[in-house]
C-alpha cells in the first residue's frame, strides 16, 4: 500500500510517502503566502523523487497548522486531516517503537506527548508568550549578528551559565544586548540563549512528566546547541532520529495507511 | 524632509539606509568650542558633530556586534571629509544602550535626558512631550521649556511598539523598511489592528493574514495600526502635553505617525533636522555644556 | 470539514424560565442604578460577602456585586479594553485581578455598563462596601474604589469582614474561637451600618435573608445535582446565566424562588428525556470561570458532541455541599429551624460560608481534586477541562496541583491558559487549535454540521 | 573590623545552607524553614529551633511547572524551586503564617512533594485592623505552641518564651540601632550592607548575629564611608534580596539610605512588650500591630503612612518601587504609594521585578530616574 503524508507547518510544508511501511521518498520547502501553492509543489517533488504519480498514492494524510488548506482540495487532495500531537505519535512511534515521550520543537510552536504504542495519553503545548524555539533562535541570532545555523555549534564551545528568562522574545532580546555590551562573549550568549530555551521546554514538558525513551523531534532537534542542555533539565537521555523534522509528516503517512476510521 | 541620498548603501529590506552629512557651510575652524554626541542605540548608532552648540555634519549606522568599533565608525564617518579629527574634539559625550561603550567619551548620559534635550534642540522650546520610538524600546518624556526631563516611562513586555518589531515586519512583507509607512496608509480603509502586541505574535498573526490572501497593504495597516495602540497606551500613562514631538528613526514612518495624530487628535511638530539625531544632539549639547563646566566657563 | 461520524440525537428544547433569569438579571442592575430615586441605598461588595447583613437595614437596600460586574464589562471586549487602558494609564499593573481592573476601569471612566451593553454616564457610587476578604485582593479591591472615589471628591464608608481563618471538615464540629471571630466582626459590622446609614437595624429582616441566602445555595446545589442525569437536561453555558443569580442576590426572595421553579424544571425535563445537547456523548466539566468573551468555546466542544455539564466553580461557588460517611457529594440540607435571633442568625450564617467549596479549596489543593473527582464520579464525566486563569488569583490558587492530582487518577484533562476578563491573555485560535487535538486524542471526530 | 562584619553577613548569606547543617550537627536541635515574616520565630526559639527564612536563587525555576502556574509571583516559584532541588533537605519543618496566596501555594506543595518531618500553616489573621484579631491570634499561636510541643516533645515554658521573646527583640532592636546610622550623610552604611546585614539575621541564629551588630554599632559613628555621588534613595516592595541589583544601582552613585522591604526594615521594625503575663498575647499584638504586608492592610493604608515617614526620617529625595511581578497586594498600592510620596516631594519610579532582572534596560531607567533627581541643574 502507498500512502502519503504532509505536514504542512508554519514554516515549513513537508511530505512523506510511505510504500508497505518503507520510506520511499521525503521533500520539504518554505511555506510562501500561498500556502496551497507550496504544499502542492512539495508533493509534486516527493511524488517524482518516488517515481510516483497522485493515483499510485492510495490515502493522503495531512497534518500541521496549514492542514485544511489541503483536505479534499486538488491537486493534493489529503482525505483525512489530523492534529499536529496525533502525528507526531504515530510518526515518533513508527521511528523509535518504545517511545513514551515525544517533544516536538519547531518555529512556531513546542509540543510535549505521552504516548503508549502510538496512542496520545496526555500532551501540552506552548501558550502565548512562550513561542517557539525556532524564531527564539532567530530573534536571537540576529541580536548576536550570528548565522542561526553557526548558534548551536556556538554555544557548545562555552562551559559558562547565565540565567536567562526566555519567556518573552522581545525582552530576551534586550537581555542578549545587553549581555553583548558587558561583553560577554557570543559563545557564554548562545549558550545563554538554549540554556533558557531548554528550560522553557522542559518546564513545559515536566507539566505532564517524562517518561523513557524520550524522542526529540522537529526542526529544532537539527539545531545540535539545544540536546546538551535539554537533557541536562530533563535527567535523562534523548533519542533525535534521523529526518527528525519529517517525522509528523511521516506519522500522517503512517495513519494514512491504517484502515479508515 | 531632505535626507542626503549620497553614500546610501540599502541592503535586505530590513536593512534601513546608512548615511552621513555635513549640514553647514560654517567653519569648523572659526569655532571655540568643537564636540560629539555619540548615540550607541540597540540597533542603531548616531554621531553628531557640533561647533558652538550647533550641528556641523552626523552620521547614522547600524549597531555592530561590538559597540566601541561602531562608535568609532560612526564617529570618524560623522567627520569624514571634514578636516577634523576626532582628536579635536573638546568634549564628548556617550548616550543610548551601549553608552559605556563609547572609548572617547568622557562622560555618558542617558538617552531619556538627551533625547528630552535633542528635542527641545529640534523642535524648540515649547516642546512638552517627546516620543521616542527606539530600536528595542519605546520611550515616553515629559520635559520643562529647558529640555529637562520632568518624568517619563519606557515600554513594558508585550510591546510591538519598536523599531526591531517594524524590521521584521518588513522582511514579512518584503517592503523596504523606509517604504512601510506609506504602504501601510495606501489603503482605502482601515482595518482591525491585528490583536496582537508582541513582536513575534504580531508577526505570526499578519503571517496569517497574508496566507488569507490580505493584500501587504491592508496587513501593513493592521501592524501599524497596534503599534500605533500602544504607543498611545504608553502616553496616556505619562499623561501627554502638548507640544508633542517624535524623535527616533520611527518618527520618520509616516504610517505610524499619521496614526497617532489620529488616535490622539494632537498633531506632532515638523521636526526641522533628521529626528533619528535628537539623542546624539541632546549628547554634544550635555558635551558642551560640560566643557564650559570643565574649564570654568560656567 | 474533518472525516464526520453519525450519533444518536436527544430531543432539546429551550428553557421555559429562561425569561425570568434575564429579567432578574437586568432588573437588578437597574435597581442598583436608580436605588436613590426610590429614597434607596446603594451598597458595593463581593459576590462573596455576607449580603443577607445589610439587608437587615431595609428592603429598598440594593447592591452592586463586583465580581459579576466585572464578567459583564469582559463580556463587552470593547468596553472591557478601555477599562483596561484605564487602570493601566493610571499607573496599575496589567497583572492584577481582571474583575477587579474592569471595575476601577469603569469608575476611571465614570461610566457603567448594563447587562445588554449599554453604557450608562456616571457610575453609580454606592453610599457604602461592605466586603469580604478571601483572596489577596477582595479587601484591597475595595480599598482602591475608595480611594479613587476620594480622589474624586467622594468619601465612601468602607468595612470588609476578615474570613481566613481555614474550613472546616464536614464530619467534625467547627471551632468556635474561628467562628467567634468572624461573628464578632459581622456583630460590629451591624453597629457600623447603623453608623454610616443612620438607620435602625432590623434583626427579623436578617433572619429572612439569612434564610434565604441558605436556601437558595442549598436548593441550587439539588439543580447542579440533577444534571447527573444522561441526557444532561442543563449545559455549563446555560447555568453561568442561572448561577449568576446567586452571585447577585443570594439573600433575596427571588433567587430562591427562582431556583425553586428551576429545580421543578430540571425535574421535568430529566422526566422527559429533554437535552440541553441533543448530540451529547462526551461529558466534560470545567474548573474556574470562563474567559467570559469567548464563550464560543463551548460552541466548539459541542460540535464533537461533547457537553460541559459544569464546574466546581458553578457548583460550589453558589452551592453548598457537603460529604457523606460514605463518600459521595451531596446538596447540603438547611438546619432544622430558622434562626429567630441576631446572634442565632450571625453563627448559623457563618458556620454554613464557612463550608462554602470554591472557598475550603484555597487552602487545600487535595480537597480541590477531590471534589472535583468525585464530580467525575457522580456526573459520569469523560474528561476535565482547566482553565488556567489568569485573571484570577484565587480560583487558580493550586490548579496545576488539581491537573496533577486529577492526572494520577487517570482522568484525562485539558488545561487551557486564558483570563476571564481581559482577553488580551486568551489565544483563541491557539486555544481551539489545541481543543481539537484534545478531542482528537480522545478519539472523537466532529460530527456532520 | 567592620568590613569584617558586613563580610561574615556575606559569607552567611552565601553559604547559608553550611551554616544551618553545621548548626543542627553542633546543636542537635532541629532547623525549621519559614515562608512569611508573619511566623513567630519567638516560639520557635523558645522550642530551641533554629527558624531559618526560605528564599529563591534567582534562576528561572523550571521544576515548578507541574506544581504551581506561572501566573504566582517568581518568588514563591523560586522558593519552591530551592525545595525541589533539595537545597533545604536539611529541614526537619516548614512553617507559613498565613499572608499571600503565592506562598500558601509554596507551602502546599512543599508539604504534598518535598518529604518533611513537619509542617504547620498558622491562620495569622487578616483582618489586623479589627479589635476581634489580636484575641483570636492568640488562640492561634496556642495551637502552635502545643502543635510545636507535640512534635518536639519539649514542654514549652513561660521561660522559654521569654528567651525566645528576648532573643528576637535584641537582634530587632540592634537593627533598628544600626538603621540609625543610615540617617546621616554621607551614610555609615550602603543599602546593599543594610540589606545583607537582614538577609543573615533571617538565616542564621540570632544570638550569633546580634553579637556582631554589637561590634558593628560600637564602630559605625566613626565609620567615613566614601560614596561616589550622594544621591539619597529608597527602595519599597515587597521580598527583595536581590544583592545584585542593589549594588548595581548602587554603582551609579547613588546610596539606599532607607528601605520599606519584608527582607528589610519591615522585618525587625516592631518589638513585642516584654514582661506580659499572657506571652503569646503580647506576641499575637506584636505580629497583629507591626507594620503590615499590603495584604493585610486595610481599610486604611497604614503601611503608606509609614513609608511616608520613612522616607522624610532617612531623606530619601526618590524612591524605587519594586513589584514583584503578580504580587496582587503590593501592585494595587503602586499609585497610592506614588501620591502619598510625592505630596512630601519624593519622586518615585516603579520597576517590575521577575524572575531575571534585565539590568541592561533596568540600568537607563535607573540612571535616567537619578538624572531626573540631580536634573543635571549646571548642564542647562
Amino acid at each position: 500500500m502507498i500512502t502519503a503524508g504532509v505536514d504542512v507547518g508554519a514554516k515549513f510544508a513537508k511530505v512523506v510517502i510511505l510504500k508497505d511501511g518503507q520510506v520511499v521518498a521525503r521533500a520539504k520547502t518554505l511555506v510562501g503566502f500561498d500556502v496551497l501553492k507550496s504544499a502542492s509543489d512539495v508533493f509534486e517533488k516527493a511524488l517524482k523523487e518516488a517515481g510516483l504519480s497522485r493515483g499510485d498514492v492510495q490515502r493522503v494524510v495531512a497534518t500541521g497548522m496549514g492542514r485544511n488548506t489541503v483536505l479534499h482540495n486538488q491537486p493534493i487532495n489529503a482525505d483525512e486531516v489530523v492534529s499536529e500531537v496525533v502525528a507526531d505519535a504515530a510518526g515518533a512511534n513508527q521511528v523509535v517503537p518504545t517511545v513514551k515521550t515525544v517533544i516536538d520543537v519547531g518555529a512556531e510552536e513546542g509540543r510535549g506527548i505521552k504516548v503508549e504504542v502510538g496512542k496520545v495519553k496526555d500532551f501540552v503545548i506552548n501558550e502565548r508568550c512562550a513561542a517557539g524555539a525556532g524564531t527564539f533562535v532567530e530573534a536571537m541570532a540576529r541580536a548576536l549578528e550570528v548565522k542561526v545555523e553557526d548558534m548551536g555549534p556556538l554555544s557548545l564551545k562555552s562551559a559558562n551559565t547565565i540565567p536567562m528568562n526566555a519567556q518573552c522574545c522581545v525582552f530576551a532580546e534586550s537581555e542578549v544586548v545587553s549581555l553583548i555590551h558587558s561583553k560577554i562573549s557570543k559563545e557564554d550568549i548562545a549558550k545563554a540563549i538554549h540554556d533558557a530555551i531548554a528550560g522553557r521546554i522542559s518546564s513545559m514538558v515536566l507539566r505532564m512528566g517524562v517518561e523513557k525513551d524520550v524522542v526529540l523531534i522537529g526542526g529544532c532537534a537539527l539545531n545540535p546547541g539545544f540536546l546538551p542542555p535539554l537533557e541536562k533539565e530533563l535527567h535523562t537521555n534523548i533519542i533525535v532520529p534521523e529526518y527528525p523534522e519529517y517525522v509528523s509528516a511521516l506519522g500522517a503517512a503512517v495513519i494514512a495507511a491504517k484502515p479508515a476510521r | 524632509m531632505k535626507m542626503a541620498q549620497a553614500e546610501v548603501k540599502t541592503q535586505e529590506y530590513w536593512r534601513w539606509p546608512e548615511y552621513r552629512r555635513t549640514v553647514t557651510e560654517k567653519d569648523w575652524r572659526n569655532a571655540s568650542i568643537l564636540t560629539a554626541g555619540v548615540d550607541i542605540g540597540s540597533v542603531g548608532s548616531k554621531a553628531t558633530v557640533m561647533v558652538d552648540g550647533e550641528l556641523y555634519a552626523f552620521a547614522v549606522m547600524r549597531t555592530g556586534g561590538v559597540s566601541e568599533d561602531t562608535a568609532i565608525k560612526v564617529t570618524s564617518w560623522a567627520l569624514e571629509g571634514t578636516g577634523l579629527e576626532a582628536g579635536k574634539l573638546h568634549y564628548v559625550v556617550g548616550t543610548g544602550y551601549g553608552r559605556v561603550n563609547v572609548p572617547f567619551a568622557k562622560k555618558t548620559i542617558t538617552e531619556i535626558a538627551c533625547h528630552a534635550r535633542g528635542a527641545h534642540y529640534i523642535y524648540g522650546p515649547t516642546v512638552r512631550t517627546v516620543l521616542d520610538i527606539g530600536g528595542q524600546d519605546c520611550k515616553a518624556i515629559r520635559c520643562d521649556e529647558k529640555g529637562k526631563v520632568l518624568s517619563f516611562l519606557m515600554n513594558d513586555k508585550c510591546a510591538a511598539g519598536t523599531g526591531r518589531g517594524l524590521e521584521v515586519f518588513s522582511d514579512l512583507i518584503s517592503v523596504p523598511i523606509s517604504e512601510l509607512g506609506k504602504v501601510s496608509l495606501s489603503v482605502d480603509q482601515e482595518p482591525p489592528p491585528v490583536s496582537n502586541t508582541c513582536v513575534i505574535f504580531a508577526k505570526a498573526e499578519s503571517l496569517a493574514l497574508l496566507r488569507q490572501g490580505w493584500p501587504k497593504e491592508k496587513v501593513a495597516a493592521a501592524y501599524h495600526a497596534a503599534m500605533a495602540d500602544r504607543i498611545v497606551d504608553l502616553l496616556t500613562r505619562v499623561g501627554i502635553e502638548k507640544d508633542f514631538v517624535i524623535t527616533g528613526g520611527v518618527a520618520k514612518n509616516t504610517g505610524i505617525v499619521q496614526r497617532l495624530e489620529r488616535i490622539l487628535k494632537i498633531k506632532p511638530l515638523e521636526p526641522k533636522m533628521d529626528p533619528i539625531l535628537a539623542g546624539a544632539l541632546g549628547a554634544g549639547l550635555f558635551a558642551k555644556a560640560l566643557y564650559e563646566k570643565e574649564q570654568g566657563l560656567r | 470539514m474533518t472525516a464526520t461520524t453519525q450519533v444518536k440525537e436527544y430531543p432539546t428544547e429551550p428553557l421555559k424560565c429562561w425569561e425570568q433569569a434575564k429579567n432578574l438579571r437586568k432588573n437588578y442592575y437597574e435597581d442598583y442604578l436608580h436605588a436613590h430615586e426610590k429614597g434607596g441605598l446603594r451598597w458595593a461588595g463581593g459576590a462573596w460577602s455576607f449580603s443577607a447583613i445589610p439587608a437587615g437595614l431595609g428592603e429598598d437596600v440594593y447592591c452592586i456585586t463586583g465580581e459579576p460586574y466585572g464578567a459583564t464589562v469582559a463580556f463587552f471586549k470593547d468596553f472591557a479594553s478601555k477599562c483596561h487602558d484605564a487602570t493601566e494609564a493610571a499607573g496599575f499593573p496589567r497583572t492584577l485581578c481582571a474583575y477587579m481592573r474592569n471595575y476601577w476601569g469603569s469608575i476611571l471612566l465614570d461610566k457603567y455598563i448594563l447587562t445588554d451593553g449599554t453604557v450608562v454616564d456616571g457610575y453609580p457610587v454606592p453610599n457604602f462596601i461592605w466586603q469580604n476578604h478571601i483572596c489577596c485582593s477582595h479587601s484591597k479591591w475595595y480599598q482602591l474604589v475608595k480611594w479613587l472615589e476620594k480622589k474624586k471628591g467622594k468619601e465612601v464608608p468602607m468595612y470588609s469582614v476578615d474570613v481566613s481563618v481555614g474550613y472546616p471538615s464536614d464530619f467534625s464540629p467547627e471551632e468556635d474561637y474561628k467562628v467567634n471571630y468572624i461573628v464578632e466582626q459581622l456583630n460590629d459590622g451591624i453597629n457600623w451600618l447603623e453608623k454610616v446609614t443612620g438607620r435602625k437595624y432590623n434583626d427579623a429582616l436578617l433572619c429572612d435573608a439569612v434564610w434565604n441566602e441558605m436556601k437558595a445555595t442549598s436548593v441550587w446545589a439539588e439543580v447542579c445535582a440533577l444534571n447527573q442525569a444522561v441526557p444532561a437536561p442543563l449545559d455549563e453555558k446555560t447555568m453561568y446565566s442561572l448561577y449568576v443569580m446567586g452571585t447577585l442576590m443570594k439573600h433575596r426572595p427571588e433567587c430562591v424562588a427562582f431556583y425553586e421553579t428551576l429545580r421543578e424544571e430540571v425535574k421535568d425535563r430529566i422526566k422527559r428525556g429533554i437535552a440541553a445537547v441533543s448530540t451529547e456523548r462526551f461529558r466534560v466539566i470545567t474548573d474556574t470561570q470562563p474567559p467570559w468573551g469567548f464563550l464560543k468555546i463551548f460552541r466548539e466542544m459541542e460540535k464533537y458532541g461533547a457537553v460541559s455539564v459544569g464546574s466546581l466553580y458553578t457548583f460550589g461557588l453558589i452551592g453548598m455541599w457537603q460529604y457523606q460517611p460514605d463518600g459521595t457529594w451531596t446538596p447540603k440540607p438547611l438546619p432544622p429551624k430558622k434562626p429567630q435571633t441576631r446572634d442565632e442568625a450571625l453563627q448559623t450564617i457563618v458556620r454554613w460560608t464557612l463550608h462554602k467549596p470554591e472557598w475550603a479549596h484555597f487552602y487545600e489543593p487535595e480537597l480541590k481534586t477531590k471534589m472535583m473527582e468525585s464530580i467525575v464520579k457522580q456526573w459520569k464525566v469523560n474528561a476535565v477541562l482547566l482553565h488556567y486563569n489568569r485573571g484570577c488569583e484565587g480560583l487558580s490558587l493550586h490548579i496545576a496541583e488539581n491537573r496533577y492530582g486529577l492526572m494520577q487518577t487517570g482522568i484525562p484533562v485539558f488545561p487551557f491558559e486564558g483570563n476571564m476578563g481581559d482577553e488580551r491573555d486568551f489565544d483563541l485560535a491557539g486555544t481551539m487549535a489545541r481543543l481539537n487535538a484534545f478531542f482528537e486524542s480522545m478519539g472523537l471526530k466532529k460530527l456532520k454540521e | 573590623m567592620i568590613n569584617e562584619v558586613f563580610a561574615q553577613f556575606r559569607q552567611w548569606i552565601d553559604n547559608r545552607h553550611e551554616y544551618a547543617k553545621a548548626w543542627k550537627e553542633k546543636t542537635g536541635n532541629r532547623v525549621v524553614g519559614y515562608l512569611c515574616t508573619y511566623v513567630p520565630e519567638e516560639i520557635l526559639y523558645a522550642a530551641d529551633i533554629l527558624p531559618v527564612r526560605i528564599l529563591g536563587s534567582h534562576e528561572p525555576p523550571t521544576v515548578t511547572e507541574p506544581y504551581i502556574f506561572a501566573m504566582y509571583c517568581h518568588f514563591c516559584r523560586d522558593c519552591l524551586a530551592q525545595g525541589l532541588k533539595g537545597k533545604f533537605d536539611y529541614l526537619d519543618g516548614i512553617v507559613e503564617g498565613q499572608s499571600c496566596l503565592h506562598l500558601r501555594q509554596t507551602f502546599n506543595a512543599w508539604r504534598l512533594h518535598i518529604p518533611i518531618d513537619y509542617t504547620y500553616y498558622i491562620y495569622v489573621p487578616h483582618g489586623v485592623q479589627t479589635v476581634r484579631a489580636i484575641p483570636y491570634l492568640t488562640q492561634e499561636l496556642v495551637k502552635f505552641k502545643q502543635s510545636l510541643e507535640k512534635w518536639t516533645g519539649k514542654n514549652i515554658t513561660n521561660q522559654d518564651l521569654d528567651k525566645g521573646i528576648h532573643v528576637m527583640n535584641r537582634n530587632r532592636e540592634l537593627m533598628r540601632k544600626v538603621s540609625e546610622y543610615r540617617k546621616t550623610n554621607p551614610p555609615k552604611l550602603t543599602g546593599l550592607e543594610a540589606m545583607e546585614m537582614v538577609l543573615a539575621s533571617q538565616m542564621v541564629d540570632k544570638e550569633e548575629h546580634s553579637r556582631l551588630l554589637e561590634q558593628l554599632l560600637q564602630e559605625l559613628p566613626n565609620r567615613k564611608l566614601k560614596r561616589r555621588g550622594d544621591i539619597r534613595l529608597m527602595i519599597i516592595g515587597s521580598e527583595d534580596d536581590d544583592r545584585v541589583f542593589m549594588k548595581n544601582v548602587e554603582d551609579l552613585g547613588a546610596t539606599f539610605v532607607i528601605d520599606e522591604h519584608c527582607t528589610g526594615t519591615r522585618y525587625f521594625w516592631d518589638n513585642i512588650k516584654e514582661g506580659q503575663e499572657d506571652r503569646l498575647a503580647a506576641l499575637a499584638s506584636r505580629y497583629v500591630m507591626r507594620v503590615p504586608c499590603p495584604s493585610k492592610d486595610w481599610p486604611e493604608f497604614t503601611r503608606l503612612k509609614h513609608a511616608v515617614q520613612l522616607a522624610q526620617e532617612y531623606g530619601a529625595k526618590g524612591a524605587l518601587i519594586i513589584q514583584n511581578k503578580f504580587c496582587d497586594p503590593h501592585g494595587i498600592e503602586i499609585p497610592p504609594l506614588r501620591d502619598a510620596l510625592a505630596a512630601v516631594g519624593v519622586q518615585t519610579y516603579p520597576l517590575e521585578f521577575d524572575v531575571t532582572v534585565p539590568w541592561g534596560q533596568f540600568r537607563t531607567r535607573v540612571e535616567a530616574f537619578l538624572e531626573q533627581l540631580t536634573g543635571l541643574e549646571e548642564l542647562f
